[in-house]
């Protein structure tokens, strides 16, 4: 009964030399990816980039802390303005903007925490959403902040005039922050914060009784998440170039809710795998199918025949809707759970 | 009345039942017994097909009759109809109904409205705390009172077989008697056939007509209860008459070793 | 990619084609009839014009998607219509940096023309050139003093506000109440009572269609009737005033083409080509603006002959004098791409007929011409 | 003009109430938040137009045949979406909902096209009756007032007294004990969605009547209706008509004096309310005991 | 009286019910004290009040010398009070691991920052982990949960469970325990023991704790003092055998048949 364990293992951060191997070869991919894919898809990538940050920030708060969120847009919003206002109105340097700004983010995050302390369910995510349209609007109606006409983005200087202008140039830094959150948030979770935010969830009134604070979890949980949701504002500005309050809405929070669901509730590969699937798709799932040989004819003819020819386009939203009730059927942990069984099914393999 | 034959069944990947065999003859009390994890509560959910949303197959393999109808491809909603009772582990009242209205959900199958509020009466009778507390949610229920009106509940549809998982769990010593009295009385009376899983074996063999013995998965006796009271091994785990003392004694001794 | 070669020219528009503001995407399609047009009579100099639409569903981040790759992987030699101001502001530059023109978005935007940006030419006549000269209408032609305006919170609404505001200055007047409203909003009981209590009697509009027809029935309900007076983009008569339940009778609106239902050969002509090769579309003043804006593109192409290249077709842009097709006279210059400076009135007649109120009018306060 | 604010404040108040009850039955059974209730409205009012403007038929034949559309879409999407879904969270139910209702807006817009429609009910809003001086109701409303009524009443009714509706809170507060008790609980899933359904595109129909019929119509209106049902409490019917008055006044009065605070006026005023009543106006709060 | 555990006067009630009222007690230092009473009678709602879940209308509560009302739960499990619940609280999508860990939870310090920035084996983060692992691992095997370490609680057996609530209660290293039937749904071996392990506990740990049960045996197997409750009133207190005897207990709570045997 000497044996020690050593305890490290249980959380170190890969747990073995597969995963080790394996988390190698992936990045090795990420950063030479420019090799191989044109550039211009690359405004899609650091999109999807954004997005991963934001879904793992918001599956901590929902898959972890069991809070509900409709209004990240509202944060992201905040991130995506706060940053460059900081930088064009304070003349800031990006590397103070943006963490800034995030700051600034996750100080909402904390103010809407404290309704959500007694809300739970419909109740909370009606707060939620009463949050994000708020952003919004204000912003929408305040000249400072360019009201609805938007804000040019100034140009991402690094420091000493190292001005990233591409979106190639863009995509490293953007994948060097979303590696470097994602893993913090990986360590977050396996430590004691992340074990109360999971107490939280699956039992508030015990979790108060082995002496879980509940003020200062469940806002801590809001500030964490609406902190990376700042951070990935603050780079989707620079995706962008322009904005206007108009992205900023109740849809697109339905849609990180969306990502976080169909990814997996409270992995973090399942935010990484919902929010690259569901961006993705979004953006590119049978978009200009008309102009597809042989199907597009074909899909045209059934439009004018049944449907509308001009309504074709329509066939993105519907597909990725049954792709999305499809997902969730069939794997309640969402892409993650069908990650899971592949993974089972490999090491069992080929018995 | 009830015949359970050679069921499998599965939690994801593992195994709970390895093919059990057991029945239930009309108008006796049979009890289920087993400590902690021997898939007594999977035997019943089985029974009344609770797991179907786990797995659609469910029981994996064997047949379950009940009144020489196969019921295990049959829905819970169909199965409760035929004239089984269930009353689950851990209460599953419904929190926020009231008293009353939790009793009458037990009627739910039942058409006679007169019969139900006679019923009702009878119960509220027996049962005076829950008569007392009609009106409340049920979910602020002390956890005794919440098994009460889960037994209440079940009774309500007057049913054929009633099943039982640990009625006794959490009622008071004079409770637990008044139940096994009902339980009795039921049975002698009113001719319901009993299926009864207990951890207190000391009661449920008392008043059953015959019982069985589960590990892991499996049945290991069946017997008449005065057979079963008389064994030795029954007797050291579980009716807590041990033989051997050094033995507890030196689990003890490794336990506080280990520990310290 | 040059965005050309020897048989074709490859010209695109985006616009929202699904989602909530899909209603504006027929003004991306219609560029593809005038370049079946085209192509019939054997294209431009010997070659084709080939259109590509891209759905954005009005969400800048989409735009730029969508129009990186358009530039990159199709090659694009011009865009044209192109709808959404902060779609358009988010690709603009991108655009320029690739030599991309960029002729007629489908909005004014004070920020595509102010300064001059050298691959950009707007036709869209100014929000706030139509509000001033709506304004002096209905001030000096039809009497009335007491003005309410409805504007929808954005640029359109609030340049649209900034015209009434120029001519009532001018006027030393005042709009007896300004009221603010989202896109978005389906009730509008309270704007509607506002206004009639303010003692509204003609009312200005800058909004969403369905935001006017919901502000027209809603006022029927209690029995006020203003003169109503709205912007261009509530003239499309035939289709408000189906929805409208034909409360659309007897409003006035601005415009900057001929009406749809014109008997102009220039808008027949259309018309017909409409029916052959979009017969699903409906002819209305949407879909005939996307072949508005196109015509400037068609005509530099034409004049610039068989040596096609982007500095040829800019320089022909840039020397564009009172340019008419079917929209306003066009005039370029290097140093302003404000096309057009005019708009007419028209008035809504009985089952969505167009009558032509005034024709071409200049706003003759616009301070922009004078920089 | 205080009286006519209250008129048409309480008259769209009372139909997000109407809308705000289809979004509540189903939340009693099934503790989801119908996030396609819009589009399912939307879908079956475009179903009644098809066959006013395609088929030609008579008003009353419309509206009947897009309601018993309306009550199959309820069932079909039950069936064949959230039925199915194995052991599932209730955000994962409302991704099925939020799924469905992109399925739903895409197919409408391929149909029909983006473009807006016309759509009149029997109920004209052109004719008034004067109530007091000065102010005014017309035949919509006064059709809302009395649609809102008699739901509200009759759902009251059969939530706390018949032995189906206390099923419906019963299967929404323990699924397994639902089914234990002989509750078809598929079967209660299905009447929740159907019944729903069809009460939201009765609402449906009067919103398209008010404004303009588009596959995008009802995204507004779906979130006041289930603001107002959050604010009267989501579990209680006469709370959620009382919640939509509260709100279509509120959201008046602010629009009269502040028109700009107008569109969020609602959001914050809940936000205030549920800080201080955590379930809303008018329903208990249940505290998990221990 | 003591100052170590003590409740003096004690009230609550719910709408007209009065579901504790007046009850007083005094709990000497490494004691095991039991509260027994018919169903309904206000035991759980007495656990409720001291740890702070329920607020009691009167009565005072005193934790070494502190009075503890009005404190928030969280506060009151710092200053040294945890408890198993009677109908099972675990935080069911966590291992077994993960819940006793959330036992040392308070011992802790790891923030948000130091937590994400665990980036190697020195780290702050990681080094705390490390110590209290080895605590928790202790715990686990000393209530034999080896087997379901790294399982989900969620798919543990009832009476697995009620160990692992244990084991996650005593991770707090508590003053006082607080347990509420922890016996329930176990066999007779298994009760056996759960006393032996209740007892081990009080030695160890130098914890005093209280104990709610319905199982007389258990009760008259290893409590010190015993009360019994009925309708919130106590109607007896004493050593168990004086209790067991006691006219009003038997009329309440156990029935004229003797049916403890092996008491
Ligand atoms: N949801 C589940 N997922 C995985 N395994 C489970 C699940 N439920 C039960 N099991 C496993 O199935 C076996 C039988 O459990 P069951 O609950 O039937 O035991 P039991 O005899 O009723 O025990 P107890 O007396 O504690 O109630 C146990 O080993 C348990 O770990
Ligand atoms: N939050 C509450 N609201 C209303 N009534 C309550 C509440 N909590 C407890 N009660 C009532 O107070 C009484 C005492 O409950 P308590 O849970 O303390 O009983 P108990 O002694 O633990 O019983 P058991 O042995 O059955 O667990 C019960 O009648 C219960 O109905
Ligand atoms: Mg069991
Ligand atoms: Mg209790």
């Amino acid at each position: 009964m000497d044996m020690k364990r050593d305890y490290y293992e249980d959380v170190q951060l890969f747990e073995s030399n597969v995963v080790l191997f394996w988390t190698v070869v992936l990045l090795v991919f990420l950063f030479t990816l420019p090799l191989y894919v044109p550039s211009y898809r690359f405004s899609l990538f650091n999109l999807v980039l954004v997005h991963v940050i934001l879904a793992v920030g918001l599956n901590i708060l929902v898959g972890n802390t069991g809070q509900i969120s409709l209004g990240h847009a509202g944060f992201f919003a905040i991130g995506a303005y706060g940053t460059t206002l900081l930088m064009t109105k304070l003349g800031l340097p990006f590397v103070l903007a943006l963490p800034l700004a995030a700051f600034i983010s996750s100080a909402f995050g904390f103010i809407l925490g404290l309704p959500a302390l007694r809300l739970e369910g419909p109740y909370l995510s009606i707060a939620t959403l009463g949050f994000g349209l708020t952003v919004t609007h204000i912003i929408g109606h305040w000249d400072f902040f360019g009201g609805r006409t938007g804000l040019q983005v100034p140009p991402l200087d690094l420091g000493g005039g190292f001005i990233l202008k591409t979106d190639v140039q863009k995509y490293y830094l953007i994948l060097i922050i979303t590696i470097f959150l994602v893993l913090s948030a990986r360590n977050l979770l396996k430590t004691r914060v992340g074990r109360a935010f999971v107490a939280i969830r699956d039992s508030d009134i015990a979790a108060e009784v082995i002496g879980v604070n509940l003020l200062i979890y469940k806002t801590l949980s809001f500030a964490v998440s609406a902190f990376y949701a700042g951070i990935a504002g603050g780079l989707f500005g620079f995706v962008l170039g322009f904005f206007n309050p108009e992205p900023f809405n109740l849809i697109l929070s339905i849609v990180f809710l969306v990502m976080i669901v169909v990814g997996g509730l409270g992995a973090i590969a399942g935010s990484i795998m919902g929010a690259t699937l569901i961006t993705i798709l979004q953006y590119s799932l049978l978009k200009n199918i008309k102009e597809v040989p042989y199907v597009g004819p074909f899909m045209v003819d059934i439009s004018s025949r049944w449907f509308t020819v001009i309504g074709l386009e329509n066939l993105n939203s519907i597909v990725l809707g049954l792709i999305m009730i499809a997902i969730v059927i069939f794997e309640p942990l969402g892409i993650y759970g069908i990650w899971l069984r592949i993974k089972k099914y490999w090491r069992t393999w080929p018995f | 009345m009830l015949k359970v034959n050679n069921i499998e069944t599965w939690y994801d990947l593992i195994r709970a039942l390895h093919g059990i065999s057991f029945e239930v003859k009309e108008g006796t009390i049979v009890a289920l017994l087993g400590s902690n994890g021997a898939g007594k509560t999977t035997t019943l959910k089985t029974i009344m097909r609770l797991l179907y949303d786990l797995r659609e197959e469910q029981p994996e393999k064997g047949t379950i009759e009940f009144m020489g109808v196969r019921i295990d491809r049959k829905d819970t909603e169909e199965i409760v109809r035929m004239g089984i009772s269930y009353v689950p582990e851990g209460r599953e009242v419904f929190p926020e109904l009231t008293v009353a209205e939790n009793i009458l959900m037990g009627a739910y199958t039942r058409k006679d409205r007169k019969g139900v509020k006679e019923d009702m009466e009878r119960l509220m009778a027996r049962f005076p705390i829950l008569a007392e507390r009609r009106n409340q949610e049920a979910g602020y229920l002390s956890g005794g009172e919440q098994q009460m009106l889960a037994i209440a509940r079940a009774l309500m549809s007057r049913p054929k077989l009633l099943m039982l998982d640990e009625p006794s769990l959490g009622l008071s010593p004079l409770l637990t008697k008044q139940i096994f009295d009902i339980i009795k009385e039921l049975n002698e009376k009113d001719g319901v056939t009993i299926l009864l899983v207990e951890q207190n074996v000391n009661m449920a063999l008392k008043y059953a007509h015959f019982a069985y013995l589960m590990e892991n998965g499996r049945i290991v006796r069946a017997d008449r209860p005065e057979v079963l009271r008389e064994d030795e091994d029954v007797k050291e785990f579980y009716l807590g008459i041990a033989t051997e003392q050094s033995v507890k004694g030196f689990k003890r001794y490794r336990r506080k070793v280990r520990f310290r | 990619a040059p965005g050309f070669d020897d048989k074709e020219i490859r010209i695109a528009a985006w616009g929202p084609q699904t989602g909530p503001a899909a209603p504006w995407g027929s003004v991306a399609r219609a560029p593809a009839v005038l370049a079946a047009m085209i192509n019939e009579q054997g294209g431009i100099h010997g070659r084709k014009l080939k259109h590509f639409v891209r759905d954005d569903q009005y969400n800048p981040a989409q735009t730029k998607v969508v129009v990186k790759e358009l530039v990159e992987k199709e090659g694009i030699f011009s865009f044209v219509c192109g709808t959404g101001s902060a779609g358009g502001l988010a690709v603009k530059d991108y655009l320029a940096q690739n030599k991309v023109i960029w002729v007629g978005p489908a909005t004014s935007v004070k920020e595509y023309v102010f300064p001059v940006q050298p691959y950009l030419f707007s036709v869209y006549p100014l929000y706030e050139d139509e509000g001033s000269i709506l304004t002096k209408y209905v001030i000096e032609k039809l009497g009335i003093k007491e003005i309410g305006v409805v504007y929808q919170n954005d640029p359109y609404g609030k340049n649209g506000l900034d015209g009434v505001r120029q001519r009532l200055d001018h006027l030393k007047m005042k709009a007896v109440a300004e009221i603010p409203v989202e896109a978005t909003e389906k009730d509008l009981s309270s704007h509607v009572l506002k206004l009639k209590s303010a003692g509204a009697k003609a009312v200005l509009m800058w909004v969403h269609p369905t935001t006017g027809v919901v502000l027209v029935k809603t006022a029927a309900t209690i029995g006020y009737k203003p003169q109503w007076v709205a912007s261009n983009t509530l003239s499309d008569f035939e289709l408000m005033n189906k929805i409208s339940g034909g409360l659309w009778e007897g409003i006035i609106t601005g415009a900057f083409m001929l009406p749809p239902d014109s008997d102009d050969p220039r808008v027949v002509k259309y018309r017909e080509a409409a029916k052959k090769y979009a017969p699903e579309e409906r002819f209305g003043v949407f879909f005939m603006a996307g072949i508005m804006f196109t015509e400037p593109l068609v005509e530099a192409l034409k004049r610039v002959g068989k040596n096609l290249s982007t500095e040829a077709v800019l320089k022909a842009l840039n020397s564009m004098k009172n340019f008419q097709g079917v929209g306003p006279k066009l005039t370029w210059s290097p140093d302003q791409h404000q096309g057009s400076d005019s708009i007419q009135i028209w008035k809504c007649g009985p089952g969505g007929k167009t009558i032509l109120l005034q024709d071409w009018t200049v706003n003759e306060l616009a301070h922009w011409k004078k920089k | 003009m205080y009286g006519q604010l209250i008129v048409e404040g309480l008259s769209i108040g009372a139909c997000y109430a109407v809308f705000g009850i289809a979004v509540v039955i189903i939340y009693k059974t099934s503790e989801v938040i119908n996030f396609a209730q819009g589009e399912m409205a939307m879908i079956s009012t475009f179903v009644a137009y098809h066959i006013l403007n395609v088929y030609g038929w008579p008003f009353w034949y419309a509206f009947i045949g897009a309601l018993f559309f309306a009550v199959l879409l309820g069932v079909f999407i039950e069936v064949c979406f959230l039925r199915p879904a194995k052991d599932p969270t209730v955000l994962g139910l409302i991704v099925i909902t939020l799924g469905a209702e992109m399925l739903l807006m895409g197919l409408a817009s391929w149909k029909w096209g983006a473009e807006q429609k016309d759509f009149a009910l029997p109920f004209s809003f052109h004719k008034t009756h004067e109530l007091f001086k000065g102010v005014v109701i017309n035949d919509w409303s006064i059709a809302v007032f009395v649609m809102a009524a008699v739901l509200m009443i009759f759902l009251y009714i059969f939530f706390r007294y018949t032995k189906l509706g206390v099923a419906m809170r019963a299967t929404q507060q323990n699924e397994h004990a639902a089914r234990i008790m002989g509750i078809k609980v598929e079967r209660v899933f299905s009447f929740a969605w159907g019944f729903s359904s069809l009460i939201g595109a009765l609402a449906g129909m009067f919103f398209a009547a008010r404004s303009t019929l588009d596959p995008a119509y009802m995204m507004e209106p779906f979130l006041r209706a289930f603001a107002a049902a959050v604010l009267g409490g989501l579990m209680s019917i006469p709370g959620v008509v009382i919640g939509g008055g509260i709100l279509g006044i509120l959201e008046n009065f602010v629009g009269f004096h502040w028109p700009a605070w107008k569109p969020i006026v609602a959001f914050l005023v809940i936000v205030a309310v549920l800080c201080i009543r955590p379930s809303g106006l008018f329903a208990r709060h249940y505290e998990k005991k221990v | 009286m003591g100052d170590h555990f003590r409740v003096e006067n004690l009230s609550i009630s719910f709408g007209g019910l009065k579901a504790v009222d007046g009850v007083s007690f005094d709990v000497e230092p490494n004691t095991i004290f039991s509260i027994i009473g018919p169903n309904g009678s206000g035991k759980t709602t007495i656990f409720n009040l001291i740890c702070g879940i329920y607020h009691p209308h009167s009565g005072r509560i005193i934790l070494e010398g502190r009075n503890i009302v009005g404190l928030k739960p969280d506060r009151i499990a710092r200053l040294g009070i945890a408890r198993t619940f009677q109908n099972i609280e675990l935080f069911g999508n966590a291992t077994v691991m993960d819940n006793i860990m959330l036992g040392r939870h308070i011992h802790m310090k790891t923030g948000v920052f130091s937590g994400a920035f665990m980036w190697w084996r020195g780290s702050r983060a990681a080094q705390e982990e490390i110590v209290h692992r080895e605590e928790v691992e202790k715990i686990i095997d000393f209530l034999d949960l080896q087997s379901v370490r790294d399982q989900f609680v969620s798919s543990l057996p009832y009476g697995k469970r009620k160990l692992v609530e244990l084991g996650r209660a005593l991770a707090l290293k508590p003053k006082v325990l607080l347990l509420d039937e922890p016996s329930a749904g176990m066999n007779t071996e298994e009760k056996e023991d759960l006393s032996i392990w209740i007892k081990d506990i009080r030695e160890d740990y130098k914890v005093t704790i209280l104990l709610i049960e319905h199982d007389m045996n258990m009760i008259m197997g290893i409590s010190d003092r015993v009360i019994c409750l009925n309708y919130g009133r106590k109607i007896a207190e004493g050593l168990p055998q004086e209790v067991q005897k006691h006219p009003e207990v038997i009329e309440a709570y156990l029935g004229e048949e003797d049916i403890f045997r092996h008491a």
